[in-house]
């Protein structure tokens, strides 16, 4: 009945007044809603509902990515209300060039995990709290009120936990509490800093916590900002994450059901990047230039290390994490180079890294259901049993390497090439993480798919189509992204543009000017080149 | 007919997505055939795309013609389009990659008979040659890349491709690992041409301004690694070797015909940035790559290793023509060393193959009799590799020889150098000669080998053919002879010119042939005629590669393996045990204070006179101080 | 000498301090319960003593109230110590010691 | 002259009554010893120019509450002389004693800083009369005061509710049902 | 007004509408009382519990009239402003209406099960309410003290009626003994404030404070220090808390929940009226001070809360570092920061008042082992997500009333520059996130097949979580009204 009432919803409305960027947030906690009213008597029921109500938001998304202005630097699809005027808190809503592409991602992921993955028991809380991570996910990616943010930034940690917690593995309790607190001890000085910032910035024009308004303003002192941004910045390098940090991700990710751990990889390590650019880079500009360079140093350890430890991994989830740390890595780097292709690849690499990452989760996942195990060592020469499997994980694989013609590659380069203008030794240093990450991928694959196989790796089962096709839209995205991302990447340049020209405005950074291409005659110059 | 250049990679593309989509239904030897069929098609294009280029200008770049597709990484000023740019280089390139691709797949028809995996073959086959012209097409620096990784991938997947074999599976990662060290080369070279000129499109690349010293010497070494890479020199060449267990018409065609010479192309691609210091650079090592491989292929026993170091040592005379600034003789050599290695590799191929998969020379012999047509195709290779004249060998190696004597500081030790290995070069082929098709047999019975299908000895055949006669696309001495160079000079922004006069060139010619019917000789001497003892010609030292690989293996298996664990223990026990630490801490603290909660009410009340106490004596004395 | 109201109410100090260190140092419930009176005390006369200073009555009328209170307190109190003492003779203050930790 | 003696006596009857409450063995002494701190206090009250006060101090506390103790006590027969040496709990001892010395520290210095508190403050309450301060204690008991003079009768109640509940028996005698969380 | 010595006596005017409320309260204890002492054997629970009910009805619309009469007509105060009737006293009049509904309906069912005389208990729950509302709304410290002992000492009988478990009369002796030690010390600091500034009544004390300079005001600090000792005690911060924990796990369940939300609310109200109200002008003086509780309470609340096992337990010691929020919120010595206390306060006793009816549902007290909820989630889902949803929010996770508290303070703290409490507070949050997830893991995280417990929950507590439940989730998510009403309610000190 959810679903009528949505529907006529957007009947009502013309498509023009229809706030559809907040029934995006709204539709999947009236799934969750409906789902937990569905009698216990249909189980069979829970997760094709809930997949009903997720993919209507994610036809939302596309609707939204559909009707995205490609030259509007700013934010579109906005919509206001008056939450809590009492403490200058509103409910702000609104998508640019920057978010535009986690939200479709987002949108798509869930109802493909919902449908992807198996329970094997509680559907109807699993599809639940799947349905309330959606909705969680899009409101943090499209909250312009800082308030608004951190309460979905927060939020989202509940069904997450619920998720490890209900249907993950044998050490699942550690891993979810870890998760839990760690992120929360991340975001607990953020909460602060929110406060301050508003407070301070308060001046005569009185408090807002809107982003857009606050990111104007730049009322804070230089120190106050600096101090500021490190609270923002370490809730979010905790959620990225970043070396030191990380080692809740590997527990989170290894000890999740697969759909946890996909739409952990995929959406919600976004949420640290993303909270990076939207709120580091956009409330302090100063204060993140002052802090690039570390930062930076970070990511670029974060792309060696993670490769390195990944390398040594006996449990491939583990592995695939670590190999996560890898990723964003470079992402950071690319954030905190400034330039417009760096930060349009590290965007472009985060939903590669959704994808591909997301993709290798569901592999691991499928291998685990046929073999219930993922111990490395447990697992050999499948793809003698399983060459369609194996040729899947392969092409996944390929991408998460960074071969171009696949979307791996596409963000990578962008993200290398912009920061090498900037940055030149990190770039120089962090592109060494290719090889590395040929090393731990093709090691792993050649453990456990090749080789002679025992007679349980003979026995183990091919890919069955229903999997092939809930891998087929990760494939169709990762081809299609490595060959043309022209239509994401001209809709992400004019946010970045607008994003790096405001740092510039508020710092003393200038962006370098790149080297026009001069067309010399060859005849001039054949007597002075050599 | 230029326009069509599209066709050319897009035909094994198509042959791919069919075989990929049917191949299993399609099965031997329809699946073959249709691979073959799409590298032939793709050949045959590339003729019409060849002889529309003739047709056109060749002046005022009239032969440089760029077909864009769609922007591909449209990112501010960063413009990389999706493009093939056709002039004489890349079709030079082309014509033999297809073509030879062409003859290898037709071979493999014959030779992956009755594999489960036969049709893989072929799609992975395919797969190879669409990347292989993406690279060789490809209108800037990306899409290059893109071929040039996609040649990586394609080769891991073939060398592994009996993957069940261990040996196969590492020999497949190890190439693809060691090739990535280049390609990081390739990526940073991108990256700095792009900072400093602002593009990494080809003919703007040549067309603009030199960069400074530093850069451009960085760029020139940064790209040598690249291709240093691909190609097998030292010291990133070890994966080459251990690449033949990969399918024998693998090892001719990615091995030695196609993608090992990338790395040439990329350079000779590149020559307008590459800078005096760098080419020095490029020389030596190049020179060093020959040689050493040379002296590796002396003792190998096993028929195809001895071809893989063999392969090594060529390419290391085309990077000792690049770096004495002779890239017309360094694209020559790679043109015939294709006809002529891919020969050589195709008809061991069939040897091994009409021995039953023998690899081992010491148990071959007389062969000649039993696959005369192989035996008398080999034949031809050897005498081409060895450098007699009149064979295309010959021609290209003695081009480059003398470009290295021309090279300004250190011709001369240069051209010595090369000297000797082309004498080791003529010495070790004959040695595979004779030990395989001469003496005596030394198979049992039981081996009988026969001559192999048709499929297999045409390409031999064709070949052959080039390998006699492909010297004729530049032939020395006469200016208008030199068809290649006329050819390729577009590319150039300062062809490079021999200034030797006619008798040096004459004198370095007879004693380049002299060396190699040495060799020759002394190979007959010791391993036919047994005038000279064999034994203390296949040192193990040479037989073990001078124990680098080895170095290698220890060092990686060693230090590598253990320092990687020792980041793993220390990202679980520090990183990781420092975050449960806080927690244990915070437990601690409570266990401090939990006695204070010990449950006697007088305790309890301690708590609050004692507060009392502290907080009045704060009030009222914080004001008296 | 002059006895000024700060005699007073240094007596009263004294008296709650008594009071208060008979609490913490005896565990019989009684005397605990009479060391609180003797506390109380040590208040009404210190209430006393400033009523006189301030030449108010509302001194004196508080202490009224505490009387009160301090009735209700001993009988709730010695109402406690019936009961407890009743299932658990002679127990003494530290003798209530289950809850803790 | 007088005074000063008057208030000398009394105070040290009032301190040896206190220290003989905490110090005594035997809970009947404490109680007799509390007597004699209120008497005490009764006199320094008539010393005050509290009379009415003084008597009520004497009526109220040593006539009902005191009664009231001895009458429990003997009623639990707890009259036994308890040691106090072993009694005491670790640290109680010393942080005892370190809040006796503390507090008097206190008052030491407030009485060596001080000396006399002066308050601006003037009569509240309607000001002292002399000897008619019952009629004064009345006018403030119902004016000012009335408020917290019907609470009591709250306090009262719940007193008296409070007394019933906790000495009667308990009607329920049933014995506590296993886990049911009794003593351990 | 104060008629001085003319020989006519002329009574203080009597605001009966402000005294409503707790009249009606005494007079349904006084009812039950007699009632049940003529029909002894026709007094069921149910009697009790309906005229407790309809009592707090009644009182409950009194005080919305009123609060409608103070926000149009202003504050006032009567009876020789004794009684204050501003925002903040009514504001607490109905939080603690609130309370009383809530705890008689979780009592209710649980007297039966524990053979607890109701109209006893309810009688005592009634006075202690009024005493609680009389606290709030003094305006006279002697007042204020007599409200504390009404509510302490029925608290430690009500504790004690729970006669046959041992645990129950040993926490109420502590109570009591510590009650009483901390008691006269809030007396002793009256008698000083008496002396320094002439009067008890908190009007003529502010406006003594405002207009005097001392020459030196030992006096009055030692005053100042005294009464925050004896209020401190009563909301149980550190270092006077120790005996909340024992006392609340001895206690029953539903007393618990009295004293953990009412009890400490009334607590609180006098703090702030005292010092907020009266003290105003000191508050250089007694904000550090708060400000140090604040972070001791915060602190050993979080940390000894993870150490426990007892459910019971632990949610003591969270209610004892959700004290020290409220401190934090006190030292800021703004209205905003008032304001966030109160607001604090009454979400807070939702959650606790919530939390404690399940508790009390899950059976006997005196020990409530964390093992005792194993599987809760399988066997009873809803009564698990109302339990998480109770913890979630007081662990502060957003979307829920505790975070909006939680925000308002962290606000009141950085507004007061405090910005050291401010990040010791939510890290101290964390540490309690944990001891929640504890409770919630153990609910939802068992291996398959477990059988977790189903205790039967009578309808009067399922209305009480749905109620509490419901308004944590309402105000998570549209807090403004209620920020609004607490806005409203700082105490305005007026002399009538």
């Amino acid at each position: 009945m959810g679903t009528v009432a949505v529907i006529e919803l957007l009947a009502s409305q013309s498509a023009s007044s229809f706030p559809v960027l907040n029934a995006m947030i709204i539709v999947p906690v009236i799934g969750a809603l409906v789902v937990v009213l569905l009698p216990n008597s249909r189980p069979e029921m829970m997760r094709p509902i809930g997949a009903v109500f997720a993919s209507i938001a994610a036809a939302m998304s596309l609707y939204v990515m559909a009707q995205f202005s490609s030259h509007d630097a700013g934010f579109q699809f906005e919509s206001i209300q008056s939450w809590i005027p009492a403490l200058g808190i509103s409910w702000h809503v609104g998508i640019d060039g920057i978010s535009l592409w986690l939200v479709v991602l987002t949108g798509l992921i869930t109802p493909i995990v919902l449908l992807a993955v198996d329970p094997h028991h509680d559907p109807k809380s699993y599809t639940a709290w799947l349905l309330l991570l959606q909705a969680g996910s899009f409101g943090a990616f499209l909250a312009l009120d800082l308030f608004l943010f951190f309460v979905m930034f927060e939020i989202v940690l509940v069904p997450m936990y619920m998720l490890i917690g209900g249907w993950g593995y044998e050490d699942r309790r550690y891993a979810a509490t870890k998760f839990f607190i760690y992120t929360m001890a991340g975001s607990a000085l953020m909460l602060v800093a929110i406060v301050s910032v508003a407070t301070l910035s308060a001046g005569e024009q009185g408090i807002t916590f809107d982003v857009i308004e606050l990111a104007q303003r730049q009322a804070l002192s230089t120190n106050t900002a600096r101090l500021c941004f490190l609270a923002f910045a370490l809730a979010f390098v905790i959620k990225v994450p970043i070396v030191p940090v990380h080692t809740w991700l590997p527990d989170a990710h290894t000890q999740a059901p697969t759909a946890g751990s996909v739409v952990l990889a995929a959406v919600m390590l976004k949420l640290g990047t993303y909270g990076l650019l939207r709120f580091g880079l956009y409330l302090f500009p100063e204060a993140s230039v002052w802090s690039a360079p570390t930062l930076a140093t970070l990511g670029v350890i974060g792309v060696i290390y993670g490769a390195i430890v990944a390398t040594m991994q006996k449990d491939l989830k583990r592995l695939v994490a670590y190999s996560s740390v890898a990723h964003m890595g470079f992402i950071v780097l690319g954030i905190f180079a400034f330039t417009t292709q760096s930060l349009e690849g590290g965007i472009l690499q985060m939903v590669n890294h959704g994808l591909s990452t997301g993709a290798l989760f569901l592999l691991v996942g499928m291998l685990y259901e046929r073999r219930k195990t993922r111990a490395i060592d447990e697992l050999s020469g499948i793809q003698s049993a399983a060459p369609i499997f194996a040729g899947f994980f392969t092409i996944v694989m390929l991408s998460s390497i960074g071969v171009p013609g696949l979307n791996g590659f596409v963000g990578e380069f962008l993200v290398l090439i912009g920061s090498y203008e900037t940055r030149r030794w990190w770039t120089i240093i962090a592109a060494t993480g290719v090889i590395l990450a040929a090393l731990y991928l093709l090691w792993a694959y050649q453990r456990v798919f090749h080789g002679e196989p025992t007679a349980t790796d003979e026995a183990t089962p091919d890919l069955t189509l229903r999997e092939g096709l809930i891998l087929a839209p990760f494939i169709a995205g990762i081809i299609f992204l490595g060959i043309y991302p022209k239509p994401l990447l001209d809709r992400i340049e004019p946010a970045v543009d607008g994003l790096i020209a405001h740092i510039e405005n508020h710092s003393d950074y200038e962006r370098p000017s790149p080297a026009a291409p001069v067309i010399v005659d060859h005849d001039q110059l054949s007597g002075d080149d050599h | 007919m230029v326009e069509l250049v599209w066709l050319i990679p897009a035909l094994p593309l198509i042959g791919f997505v069919v075989l990929l989509l049917a191949g299993k239904l399609l099965g031997e030897p329809r699946a073959g055939w249709i691979a073959t069929t799409a590298a032939g098609a793709s050949f045959l294009v590339t003729l019409m795309v060849f002889v529309g280029l003739l047709g056109r200008d060749s002046h005022s770049g009239g032969r440089s013609y760029e077909l864009i597709l769609f922007d591909w990484l449209p990112s501010g000023s960063l413009q990389v389009e999706a493009g093939f740019l056709v002039d004489p280089l890349s079709v030079t390139m082309a014509l033999f990659v297809t073509g030879v691709g062409a003859l290898i797949h037709l071979y493999s028809v014959g030779y992956m008979h009755g594999d489960p995996k036969y049709s893989k073959f072929f799609l992975y086959l395919n797969l190879f040659l669409f990347s292989m012209l993406m690279l060789v097409f490809g209108n800037n620096l990306v899409v290059t890349f893109l071929g040039w990784e996609g040649v990586g991938a394609c080769s891991y997947l073939l060398i592994s491709f009996w993957h069940h074999r261990d040996s196969a599976a590492t020999a497949g990662k190890k190439a693809f690992v060691t090739n990535r060290v280049g390609d990081w080369g390739f990526l940073v070279a991108t990256f700095a041409i792009w900072s400093a000129l602002g593009t990494v499109t080809y003919t703007e690349i040549a067309s603009s301004p030199a960069m400074t010293a530093a850069t451009g010497t960085a760029v020139s070494l940064l790209l040598f690694v690249a291709a240093a890479g691909k190609s097998a020199q030292l010291p990133l060449y070890v994966w080459l070797p251990d690449a033949m267990e990969g399918p024998t018409p693998v090892s001719a065609m990615v091995h030695a015909a196609t993608m090992v010479t990338s790395g040439v192309y990329l350079l000779v691609r590149m020559n307008n940035v590459l800078t005096d210091d760098a080419l020095i650079v490029i020389a030596v090592v190049g020179a060093a790559t020959a040689l050493f491989a040379a002296l590796c292929a002396v003792a190998q026993h096993d028929i195809k290793k001895v071809l893989a170091y063999s392969t090594i040592s060529q390419l290391g005379f085309m990077f000792l023509a690049i770096g004495s600034g002779a890239y017309v003789a360094a694209i020559f050599h790679v043109i015939t060393h294709a006809f002529f290695k891919a020969l050589l590799f195709l008809g061991s191929g069939s040897v091994i193959h009409g021995m039953g998969d023998e690899q081992d020379m010491r148990k071959m012999g007389a062969l000649r009799l039993a696959m005369p047509i192989t035996g008398a195709t080999f034949i031809v290779g050897w005498l081409a590799i060895a450098g007699v004249p009149p064979f295309s060998g010959f021609w290209s190696k003695d081009e480059i020889l003398l470009a290295a004597w021309e090279q300004e500081n250190i011709g001369p030790l240069l051209w010595v150098i090369g000297l000797i290995t082309a004498l080791l070069t003529a010495y070790y082929m004959s040695r595979q000669v004779i030990l395989v098709f001469f003496g005596d047999q030394r198979w049992d019975e039981d081996a009988h080998p026969h001559e192999s299908s048709w499929t297999m000895t045409t390409p031999l055949c064709v070949l052959a053919g080039a390998a006699i006669v492909g010297g004729a696309i530049n032939l020395p001495l006469v200016k208008d002879w030199l068809v290649l160079e006329h050819f390729l000079e577009p590319i150039f922004n300062d062809p490079h010119h021999f200034s030797s006069g006619t008798t040096t060139k004459v004198a370095l010619a007879v004693i380049s042939v002299c060396a190699a019917l040495a060799g020759i000789s002394l190979a007959v001497l010791s391993w036919l005629t047994r005038r000279i003892s064999t034994d203390r010609l296949e040192p193990d030292f040479l037989e073990n590669a001078m124990y680098v690989d080895s170095t290698y293996a220890r060092v990686v298996d060693g230090i590598g393996t253990s320092s990687f664990q020792g980041a793993a223990d220390i990202d679980e026990r520090f990183v990781d045990g420092t975050v449960n630490t806080v927690g244990k801490l915070t437990m601690r603290l409570g266990q401090l204070i939990r006695p204070a909660q010990s449950g006697y009410i007088r305790n309890y009340a301690v708590g609050v006179a004692l507060g009392a106490l502290v907080i009045v004596a704060f009030l009222t004395w914080g004001l008296l101080l | 000498m002059e006895i000024t109201t700060g005699w007073y109410l240094v007596l009263g100090a004294l008296l709650f301090i008594i009071g208060g260190t008979g609490l913490l140092i005896r565990r019989n419930p009684l005397v605990m319960l009479m060391c609180v009176e003797l506390m109380l005390n040590g208040v009404n006369l210190s209430f006393v003593a400033f009523s006189r200073t301030l030449n108010d009555i509302g001194g004196q009328t508080v202490v009224f109230f505490v009387l009160v209170v301090a009735a209700a307190e001993v009988v709730v109190g010695l109402g406690l110590v019936v009961a407890i003492l009743r299932r658990q003779p002679g127990a003494t203050a530290d003798d209530l010691s289950l809850l803790k930790g | 002259m007088v005074d000063t003696l008057v208030f000398l006596v009394a105070a040290l009857i009032c301190l040896t009554g206190a220290l003989g409450v905490v110090l005594a063995r035997n809970p009947v002494h404490s109680a007799l010893m509390l007597v004699m701190t209120l008497f005490g206090i009764a006199v320094q009250f008539v010393a005050q120019e509290a009379h009415f006060l003084a008597a009520v101090q004497v009526i109220v506390y040593a006539g009902a509450i005191v009664v009231l103790f001895l009458f429990v006590i003997m009623l639990l027969g707890v009259d036994r002389a308890q040691n106090l040496e072993m009694s005491f709990l670790p640290i109680q001892k010393w942080a005892a004693l370190l809040f006796a010395t503390g507090s008097l520290a206190i008052v030491v210095a407030l009485i060596v800083v001080v000396g006399e508190p002066v308050t601006g403050a003037e009569a509240m309450g309607g000001a002292l009369g002399g000897t008619d301060d019952v009629r004064l204690l009345a006018r403030s008991l119902f004016s000012d005061y009335v408020y917290a003079f019907e609470l009591t009768s709250l306090l009262l109640v719940i007193a008296v509710i409070g007394a019933v509940v906790l000495v009667r028996k308990p009607k329920v005698t049933d014995p506590i049902t296993a886990g049911d969380g009794g003593a351990k | 007004m104060r008629s001085l010595s003319q020989s006519v006596f002329v009574g203080p005017s009597i605001d009966w509408w402000a005294l409503l409320p707790q009249m009606i309260l005494l007079g349904a204890a006084l009812l039950i009382l007699l009632v049940s002492a003529l029909a002894p054997q026709r007094t069921s629970g149910g009697f009790s519990t309906v005229t407790t009910l309809c009592a707090a009805v009644t009182a409950y619309i009194v005080a919305l009239g009123l609060w409608s009469d103070v926000q149009t007509e202003g504050p006032s105060a009567s009876i020789a402003s004794a009684l204050g009737v501003d925002g903040f006293s009514i504001f607490f009049t109905i939080l603690i209406l609130t309370g009383l509904v809530a705890t008689a309906l979780i009592a209710h069912s649980y007297l039966e099960r524990e053979g607890i005389d109701p109209p006893e208990f309810h009688a005592l729950l009634l006075c202690s309410a009024a005493g609680a509302i009389v606290m709030a709304s003094a305006n006279d410290l002697i007042v204020m003290f007599l409200g504390l002992e009404a509510l302490s000492i029925g608290l430690y009988v009500m504790i004690a009626m729970h006669a046959r478990r041992p645990e129950a009369r040993e926490s109420a002796m502590k109570y009591f003994v510590l009650g009483a030690f901390s008691s006269t010390f809030l007396l002793y600091g009256i008698a000083l404030i008496y002396g320094s500034t002439g009067s008890t009544n908190l009007v003529h004390v502010r406006d003594y404070l405002g207009a005097v300079v001392f020459r030196d005001q030992h006096l009055l600090m030692a005053g100042m220090a005294l009464l925050l000792v004896g209020f401190s005690f009563k909301v149980a911060a550190a270092p006077f808390h120790f005996w909340a924990p024992d006392v609340y796990q001895g206690a029953p369940s539903p007393v618990t929940g009295w004293m953990a939300s009412i009890a400490k609310a009334a607590g609180f109200a006098a703090f702030l009226r005292v010092f907020f109200g009266a003290f105003g002008a000191h508050n250089a003086d007694w904000s550090p001070i708060v400000a140090v509780l604040a972070f001791l309470t915060l602190v050993i609340g979080a940390v000894m809360a993870i150490l426990q096992t007892d459910v019971k337990r632990m949610l003591a010691f969270s209610s004892i570092s959700h004290a020290g929020y409220v401190l934090v919120a006190v030292q800021s010595t703004a209205d905003a920061g008032t304001s966030a206390a109160l607001f604090y306060l009454f979400t807070y006793t939702f959650m606790v008042l919530g939390s404690f009816a399940i508790i009390g549902a899950m059976g006997a007290d005196g020990e409530q082992p964390l093992a005792r909820y194993a599987g809760l989630g399988r066997s009873r889902p809803v009564l698990a997500m109302a339990f998480t949803i109770l913890l979630l929010a007081q662990a502060g996770i957003p979307l829920t009333s505790g975070f909006v508290g939680k925000f308002q303070v962290i606000a009141a703290a950085v507004g007061h520059r405090s910005y050291l409490l401010a990040a010791v507070a939510m890290l101290s949050a964390v540490i309690g996130a944990f001891m929640y997830l504890r409770i919630v893991m153990t609910m939802y995280v068992v291996d398959e097949g477990t059988e977790g417990p189903s205790p039967t929950l009578h309808w009067t507590v399922a209305i009480v979580l749905i109620g509490t439940v419901g308004f944590t989730l309402l105000v998570g998510i549209v807090p403004q009204f209620l920020i609004e009403f607490a806005e409203d309610a700082v105490p305005v000190l007026i002399r009538g």
